[in-house]
């Protein structure tokens, strides 16, 4: 037993933190910092500098322009980013596309979409859920009927996060409705400039429009479009789900969001001391951190099996279910500590609200922010409820 | 013991419930009466107990309605009634005037710690999250050597407006050399103030029970797996719970509505506002979960009920700082 | 609102506790207080002094021997002797088969039967579980075959409550297996005396006997002895149950409780200072106070609107729940202030432990007893998830 | 990085649980090297890690041994080799002497304030819960000016001795100018107590898991309704919450383990102890509850693991203890 890292991953943390403290824009970590709504523009800056360094794809092999990395490395990767305030890597294309089209899409396929993922010529997003399936997504509704060499697809997506910044989208369609629900789904890349698309924003509780609806009404697919085999679509998209389960603890978030709640804690003052020397809040702020060190040994226990070839179980979805849960205690903690700031609400995006600047010191707003929106944690990408019945399932098999 | 409301308070609600069914704004509010209902008999009003609170403030938070009856009535005329400010506490209570009360300051949290101080009748310091200020007529600013009265005309006053969490409005405020009149002691603020604590606590109550109203209508009406979603046992489980701790939070709030003017009242504020708080959070987080995504989503109703009870934790302070009142309260 | 008791009440609460000074004997309040077990001439003791006040059955109307007390009395009264430390009057015969035999039984089942109850000349137990069955009451299967006069009764029931001092068990029996589960049961009164009974000791996981399995092996019952008619005893059970259920909330005990609670706590020192000023352990203690505070309200609402004639709906499962929650936070707290002491097993029924007298207070040795043997609390009466089920049902129909 | 043993480590494992499977005595498990496992080599030990310790005490709690091991070997051969006493530290580690601890006195909770002294080389004061005391050959005994060591033979030394909760015995302890010796400061306890808290925690995961397992062959089998209670979604809801937990306590008992000589050693103590302490009662009583009524019974396996965790809570600090530890060790 020896819990330390190796000399060689301790070496690469090193390259990585001294790459973040030479290339993160302030000006980036600093809007991340204070959980602030980034550009496009900001996104693809910073993924331009991390594939000039190669460091874009951290998951992908070297043939396909990843880097190949361990799944420590990954970890690391992802733990120090967190921890610099960097923003985070588009999903879309890198964790979730990028593996798909690696493993079952046409060498065709693979020659063009991939390096356009990298070099940022395509911003991908994701067409799975749908509004009448939520977590029982098999449930899918959205239609693509073969017509010559093309799919006509019809139907609606939603939950698409990012989705008014995307050129492009993934989507899961049925293109047989006479099967069981999993056996007529197909995977079909779709051009978002087509016509017959249509996106709608969603504003969230906290006032960011994060996610959208989007309408397809008679859109031309060419055939082309097609990964894999026609109604293989549920096999790719639970290899994606898997892929997608990466860092799905969180522990980076996890140990920032800690990190900035204790500076918030030592700045306010309650009864003439500061927060933090309250033993009552010092106690609440003690129970997270000792849950987060024992869900990141959970973690890397799982890294290391993953590295030792072993396929993770039902431990991803404990790691999923403890982890949203920390993230969600450090943000009530933080809504908690800022005191009467957190009646602030500091919406850009709804109406009435736009001119104002919130009161308090900037991570005030920030706290309510992310309090509000991470109440998405344990919703999306699969819910807790969803992973508690998978942990039931592998254990009592009933 | 009776836990019931009696006639009038009982046609009070109902009406008010109309009113603000009907979309009306504040000034029909104040017709109704809504505001004398809040003060008692000697204080110009027909109402002013716990029952009375309870009855208005649990309709505006089922309602989701955006009023000044709090801050300007309950805690502003409350404030002056018992200061002897009486005919301002009349127009505040008929919503001819409008109050604001400037109690924290900026990282100050709940302790009622000022730095706001008196230099002759001129008032210098800042106050922060004041509800109401930007409409107010007057402020009520508590500053080191006691409450004073100031009007929102007056010169070196300078705010800063932003929208809050419950659907109002509020106001960094400053105070350069502000022309001001002491009213009185820090300790005008007592009963004003539990009187408030408990029109929060009302007010989350009906924001509670709207909430579990529309998660109920959700659960049954949305399928998933070919099911509604109210049909699986760890969800019908887990709505028991949440049933059960808004039953806590009504008996807390009758608790506080039935000793506002006990003994031991801090004893109640302290424990209603703790549970209250603590059980607030726990349904917006909870009525958000089951309703997955949507629940999320600022055009489903939900959105606005989860930010007023955050809002209603966050108000008078949060359930930590109540246990621990109730703590230091009870050891007292 | 008046949040206050009536003064005939509070004139009814000051004579309950002036007899509970008066008459209630030291010796036995202190066993109380400890968590010790009664003996069966201890119990026997007080209920010989209610009844000799009339106050023994305070739910039985005054036409059959009861003080015909209101909800509210009846409630005061329960108080009262919990907060007093009295022994807990036995709800076999008072508050279970007493109802049921008033409103289903015959004439001469109510003359016989009812005073005995009240003299003490009867101890009754209940036979409702099987070991089949737990919360799944109905699916019983104890028989009774009709052999002339008699019923011949074959089967097993357990949980049996202070069985092993009873005369006699009122049971649940099926009477016809070919119909839906709930039409074929039949309540029967059985002499336990009768060959062909074994009574089976249990002991809880604290070291105490308190429950006992009951054999029946071709035991003969006099059709006499069938309350009601053949095949409604489904009926009566259900009318049982909800009588069961008034205290069901336990706030006298929590009351109670929580104030020995806070004496071990203010004798506890902890890092040199009284454990209830340990702000970590108050603030525990407070978040019970105040949910007890609440649920006591709850409680008094039921009962007044019990008292207006109102039936009470998933009122009583949500009182049931959460009272059970505060009693058992409760005890887990007082297990907690003893520190250290909660590691002695201070069994008095368990092998190789007879002799010994348990460490620290007495108080200490009741703590840890109470702790585990207060488990059953949220496991009988229908368990705290058959209540969440009824809750859900009332709000949701599904 | 590693979080895996060694072959001899995962041997001994192996070897000690079919020992303990056929019912072995202490000296069957001494003869297999259980104590010597537990010894660094300097301490003429092979072992001593805390992979070592996590292995021998995981084993000895999955099978509900009640074993002579962590009192003393762990902490009373572990002091003992810290103070030099080599000979009968080796004793201790071999089976041939047995130590008792004594460190807590009568109302002293957790914290170490202790009130035994010595006059000259006699010690007076009483000693509470000192587990393992009526089979000792010595008693280890903190007093006011540190660690003495005493022979249970010597005059003066009184016990009253009654069952434990985890199974095993304790005793209350007076002493009355009886005889010692001092063997060092009190600061010598650290290391031992550090090995000691890993094996309580290891020990409690043990049973966790066989509590887990006996609870997951339960609702796999036994119906209700007409079928499992496994399938029941509620159960299966709150049996996925369980693991979790015990998941959480694996890694938290793998943190001490893997940073028992590391300089943040106490923050471990504090986290693990704490996490573990909290997760041991959630599991006893989540575990007895799934069962229901059968969870409570003597006859059932799942009522001396029950017991067993609410000893590991207890001892050497509870959760809430070393909760308060993690903060102040945190904030130095």
């Amino acid at each position: 037993m020896d819990m330390s890292f190796s000399p060689e991953d301790q070496a690469f943390r090193a390259e990585v933190r001294q790459f973040l403290r030479d290339r993160l824009p302030a000006r980036l970590s600093e809007k991340v910092r204070l959980h602030q709504e980034l550009t496009k523009d900001e996104i693809e800056e910073w993924h331009g500098v991390l594939n000039e360094k190669g460091w874009l794809a951290g998951n992908w092999p070297v043939e396909f322009g990843g880097a190949g990395w361990t799944a420590i490395q990954r970890h690391i990767f992802e733990e120090e980013s967190a921890l610099a305030h960097a923003p985070r890597i588009l999903p879309f294309g890198i964790a979730m596309l990028g593996p798909v089209l690696q493993k079952f899409g046409s060498k065709e396929q693979q020659e063009h979409y991939l390096p356009r993922i990298l070099n940022g010529q395509d911003w991908w997003c994701q067409g799975y859920s749908e509004p009448g399936a939520g977590s029982d997504l098999a449930s899918l509704k959205t239609t693509a009927v073969r017509d010559g060499d093309h799919y006509i697809v019809n139907g609606q997506k939603t939950w698409t996060t990012l989705g008014q910044h995307a050129n492009w989208i993934f989507c899961l369609v049925r293109t047989n409705s006479t099967v069981k629900a999993q056996e007529g789904i197909s995977f079909l890349l779709i051009d978002m400039t087509a016509p017959g698309i249509t996106v709608r924003p969603i504003v969230l509780l906290e006032g960011t429009p994060e996610v959208n609806e989007v309408f397809f009404d008679d859109v031309r697919v060419p055939v082309a479009n097609l990964v894999g085999e026609e109604n293989k679509g549920w096999t790719y998209a639970k290899y994606l789900l898997t892929h997608e389960r990466t860092n799905i603890a969180g522990v980076g978030f996890a140990t920032a969001g800690l990190a900035a709640l204790k500076r918030i804690a030592r700045a306010q003052v309650a009864n003439g001391r500061p927060l933090i020397e309250n033993p009552l809040f010092a106690a609440r702020l003690a129970e997270v951190e000792i849950d987060l060190m024992a869900m990141s040994t959970t973690n890397l226990r799982m890294l290391a099996q993953a590295a030792a070839g072993q396929v993770p179980g039902a431990e991803s979805s404990m790691l999923k279910l403890k982890g949203t849960q920390i993230r969600q205690a450090i943000n009530d903690l933080t809504r908690r500590a800022v005191g009467p700031w957190a009646l602030a609400f500091p919406s850009e995006a709804l109406e009435g609200a736009n001119d104002d600047a919130p009161p308090g010191p900037a991570e005030a707003a920030g706290a309510t922010r992310a309090y509000l929106n991470n109440r998405k944690l344990s919703i999306y990408g699969g819910s807790n409820e969803i992973q508690r019945g998978i942990i039931a399932k592998s254990l009592l098999g009933l | 013991m009776d836990f019931g409301f009696t006639e009038e308070q009982t046609m009070l609600g109902e009406s008010l419930a109309r009113t603000l069914e009907r979309g009306a704004d504040d000034s029909a509010l104040f017709d109704l009466g809504a505001g004398a209902a809040l003060m008692t008999e000697e204080a110009g009003g027909f109402g002013g107990s716990g029952a009375d609170i309870l009855m208005v403030f649990r309709t505006l938070g089922r309602a989701g309605a955006v009023t000044p009856l709090l801050d300007s009535v309950v805690l502003g005329a409350g404030i002056l009634a018992d200061a002897g400010e009486a005919d301002l506490a009349e127009a505040a209570a008929s919503g001819a005037a409008r109050i604001a009360v400037a109690l924290d300051e900026p990282g100050q949290r709940y302790d009622g710690t000022v730095a706001t101080r008196a230099e002759g009748d001129r008032l210098t310091g800042e106050k922060s999250v004041v509800p109401g200020a930007e409409d107010a007529t007057h402020l009520i600013v508590r500053a080191t050597d006691g409450l004073w009265l100031v009007e929102t005309g007056a010169e070196g006053l300078a705010m800063r407006g932003y929208a809050l969490m419950d659907g109002g409005r509020a106001a960094e405020v400053t105070l350069k050399d502000t022309a001001a009149r002491r009213i009185g002691d820090v300790s005008l603020l007592e009963q004003p103030l539990a009187a408030a604590i408990l029109a929060v606590c009302a007010d989350a109550l009906g924001v509670m029970e709207k909430a579990v109203e529309l998660t109920t209508d959700y659960l049954k009406t949305r399928k998933q797996f070919g099911r509604p979603i109210g049909s699986f046992q760890a969800v019908q489980h887990r709505m028991a719970d949440l049933l059960t701790e808004v039953e806590q939070a009504r008996s807390a709030v009758w608790n506080l509505a039935g000793n506002l003017d006990a003994p031991d009242r801090d004893r109640h504020v302290a424990a209603t506002k703790s549970l209250v708080g603590r059980v607030a959070l726990y349904v917006a987080e909870e009525t958000i979960q089951l309703h997955g995504g949507i629940g999320m989503t600022e055009e489903y109703e939900l959105a606005p009920l989860a930010r007023r009870l955050l809002a209603a934790d966050a108000r008078f302070g949060d359930s930590d700082h109540h246990l621990e009142r109730f703590i230091a309260v009870s050891a007292a």
